[in-house]
């Protein structure tokens, strides 16, 4: 997929993330490889695995709700 | 007794109007509780009134002072004459008093009732003032800390401690100050600049015991080279007084003479006679012992403050009072443990720390797994400037964070802030290095210090 | 041309041993690169000899003075006498001789080729020194900046720039400064605390434009107490010279008199006659074009430090320098936007910002998304002991992180390590509020600003 290849730079950079960020993702078991960044240069941002971690949340719920 | 116009049911009732107390009152009127907030003394506690604000005032004093007496190595022609202690303390109770105005009035407005007068736990969930007895739904003791002696030494004539040495009207010759921690090394500096013989005697082998290895070295060195004397490692004797002053002996047999002696051995909590062994809480040499969430394990009663051990420090005591008020408020919030509480020594030079010394490290993630940097402030430029040396020391884990800072150097006290940050958010020296530090502060020199640690040094 | 001892063929040449030129060839050979830094005067540049250094001296020298001038608020007896030029400049040159000292040496013991003289581009790889040719595999170019003037304006005589104010022997009585941003407000600041009658002169509507309205607005009102005077948004006309001084007209016919007009109009790129055209580099009024990553579009050929359009600071030389060396090895370095890079005027009071000012950020992310909070020094014990007013101003994207930070005051140039962690970690207020800052400092200012719009102020 030659497209891809043009995002490469893109995932590179993206792959600095806070110290922030970082933690969180730890705290709330997020795998940053994972999350799309929403952020400058696809950077991922706190609230882009706050989002992760609520997508997670909700899809554990779900079955256990039936 | 005679039915008061004043409520005599809260949500919240605080004993002690000091840091820890105040900030508690604040905050649990901000999440929507009545609070009572018994005071015997004046609302600010030791803090506004006998302890941080007045020491740093003095300390600015003194930094005035040598700037005087060094102006002609900045190009400035100017004679420092002498100390004037009364105008000296005319400043100090001027910001004492200013302060202490705006926090009466913030108080006040935040609809907070300020109890004036002596409280005594009576039950898990009632105080006795002065014979008025106030209940609580939720009870904080926040009584504070008093200055300690040692056994069988008593404070009185010319062995004084930081209360009396705070409202002094006349500068002294010369000092003796038990004690090489922070409060002793903040009166010896000042008492330096103003132009007194300084001697410091303390029992651990060096001063400011609790600082990293590094920080004792370079501060002794620092504190050499201003000609402040002390002697370490050989325990305090005995104190005689006599129509000149003091005499001093040590354990060792060794003298020293001055004309006074102040006592700096640290500081005991206020908790006799208030009913907390009653009440059934779990005291330890005088301390009220909580659980990690501040909790005594008594009903609704927790404790914050110096009365909790650990760390005596007013940012300790705000954190804890807002801790619980949020903690009774239910937003579960977060523990600060007392090894990234930031820790300033306001002397000349400055100490300032967060996080692990080097030794701690090693003792927690082993000898192989902990990596330091030391920078001298001999290469920050605006240091040279002022006219400072000092250093930064940076203890990391191998491939991990950075979980120690260590700084030292007049004004670096102000660095702390960054330092917490770093140390609180368990950064990485390569998520510092990239944030190149404005030129020429002082702060690049913890710039400097991450760039090296990321084994990138810029000018190493 | 006779065959030279020294290499000839290099892996980068850098053109400019500035703060951009040196730190590129440190980070260069720190990543095992061969070397060549070409300069024709000295290393360090302009910031080491013309520039950060001198001012920050001549600016600490000022301190002193207004220390010794008002030492009897703090109880200090001291007589200020006079300003002493010679003894000013000989402490100042000892502070750059030092820093001029240590960076030649470093550059040596790391093994960079220092290659002394007039460097100009002469094809995509090679530069042409004084008639001897360089080969570089890849060029970083930094031959940085000079003191503008405005068209017309001739300097000479009793009209300087700051080139000649930082080497004067004498205090003059009055002073017009030609342009109120960082260099003007800086030299006004040591000026009048010099003693001197200083009138700044600005076209624009407001000192120091670019930063946050609110910052402006106090540091305006901080210089009309100190007493210096200024004239905005009203342009400069003409100047006249005669035997007592200088006469400033503006368009609107005002005049102003005085001994002396410094010109701090801004900093113009050097890049005429070096060849840059000629390589085929694209140019805009005299600044070389590049993309994000400091790439010309030509060749291999980088360029870095004040030639770049955008912020002209030291600190983001270094950056550059450092990102392009890195850039080069293939190590993908982080793109530091000029947006987040801290900014500090060391005037006394001191601005320190980083990130969008309120203005900046409503236009950015739209007026309701945006969340600002002022937090004023007069409740800041610290502030008050050393005298200073101040404010500290936070902007936050709504339910979002703080993406400025603006500071005010004495000393508060030193905040903006912790100010821009914060904005380049993207924090939230409410990852700061729970970090208690040390009590008591100036530092805290930053946390109580932190708590007060995380909705949580301690002492608001
Ligand atoms: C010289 C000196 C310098 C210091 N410098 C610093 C510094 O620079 N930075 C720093 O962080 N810390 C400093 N400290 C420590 C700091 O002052 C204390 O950590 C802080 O005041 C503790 O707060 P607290 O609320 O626990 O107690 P306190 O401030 O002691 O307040 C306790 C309050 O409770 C009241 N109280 C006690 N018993 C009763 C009762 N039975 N009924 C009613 N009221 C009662 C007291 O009157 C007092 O107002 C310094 C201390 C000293 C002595
Ligand atoms: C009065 C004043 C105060 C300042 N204060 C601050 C401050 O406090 N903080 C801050 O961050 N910034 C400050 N600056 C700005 C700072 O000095 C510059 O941003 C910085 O020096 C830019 O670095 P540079 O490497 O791009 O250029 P420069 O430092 O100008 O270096 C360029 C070098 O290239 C050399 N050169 C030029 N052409 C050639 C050639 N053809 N051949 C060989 N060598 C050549 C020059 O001799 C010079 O040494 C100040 C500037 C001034 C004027």
């Amino acid at each position: 997929k030659p497209a891809e290849k043009s995002d490469s730079s893109d995932s590179d950079a993206s792959a600095y993330v806070t110290p922030l960020v970082r933690r969180l993702a730890h705290q709330n078991d997020v795998d940053l490889s994972a999350v799309k960044g929403t952020g400058v240069g696809g950077r991922i941002r706190k609230q882009d695995v706050l989002d992760a971690a609520e997508a997670r949340k909700a899809a554990q719920a779900e079955p256990a709700q039936q | 007794m005679a039915a008061s116009a004043t409520a005599q049911e809260f949500d919240i009732l605080v004993l002690g109007g000091g840091s820890g107390g105040y900030a508690a009152a604040l905050r649990a009127v901000q999440l929507g509780f009545t609070v009572g907030l018994i005071e015997k003394g004046k609302l600010g506690g030791t803090c506004l009134h006998n302890g941080c604000i007045p020491t740093k005032a003095l300390l600015h004093s003194a930094e005035i002072a040598d700037g005087a007496r060094d102006a002609e190595k900045y190009g400035v022609k100017a004679t420092f004459e002498s100390i004037d202690m009364n105008a000296v303390n005319a400043y100090k109770d001027g910001i004492i008093a200013g302060k202490y105005r705006g926090l009466q009035g913030l108080i006040k407005s935040k609809g907070i009732t300020v109890i004036e007068g002596s409280g005594k736990l009576a039950s898990q969930n009632t105080i006795d003032v002065d014979g008025t007895v106030y209940t609580g739904k939720h009870i904080i003791l926040a009584t504070g800390s008093f200055s300690r002696s040692l056994p069988g030494l008593e404070i009185g004539g010319k062995v004084i401690t930081s209360d009396q040495a705070l409202t002094m009207d006349f500068v002294p010759k010369s000092v003796i100050i038990l004690g090489g921690g922070v409060i002793g090394c903040e009166f010896a500096s000042v008492w330096k600049s103003f132009g007194v013989d300084v001697t410091i005697v303390e029992a651990l082998p060096s001063l400011v015991p609790n600082e990293d290895a590094s920080i004792v070295k370079n501060f002794e060195r620092a504190f050499k080279k201003r000609g402040i004397k002390f002697n370490t490692g050989t325990r305090f004797k005995s104190v005689e007084q006599n129509d000149d002053g003091v005499v001093v002996s040590l354990e060792d047999g060794k003298t020293f003479e001055a004309d006074l002696m102040l006592v700096a051995v640290g500081r005991g909590p206020v908790t006799q006679n208030l009913g907390y062994e009653e009440a059934g809480l779990t005291m330890d040499r005088g301390f009220v012992i909580t659980n990690e969430r501040l909790h005594t394990g008594v009903g609704t009663i927790y404790a914050i403050g110096d009365i909790v051990p650990g760390l005596q420090l007013a940012h300790r005591g705000f954190q804890q009072g807002i801790f619980v008020a949020e903690e009774i408020a239910g937003l579960k919030p977060v523990v600060v443990a007392d090894l990234n509480i930031p820790k300033v020594t306001y002397s000349d030079p400055e100490i300032a720390s967060v996080g692990y010394t080097e030794k701690a490290a090693r003792e927690k993630f082993g000898d192989e797994n902990v990596l330091t940097h030391e920078y001298n402030l001999a290469g920050n430029g605006k240091s040279s400037i002022i006219g400072t040396g000092g250093i930064v020391k940076l203890v990391r884990e191998k491939d991990g964070p950075i979980v120690g800072v260590h700084m030292l150097g007049s004004r670096m006290g102000e660095q702390i802030g960054e330092a917490q940050l770093i140390v609180n958010w368990e950064a990485y020296p390569e998520d510092v290095a990239p944030l190149i530090h404005a030129h020429p502060t002082q702060n690049e020199a913890l710039g400097e210090a991450h760039l090296a640690l990321a084994g990138k040094p810029l000018h190493g």
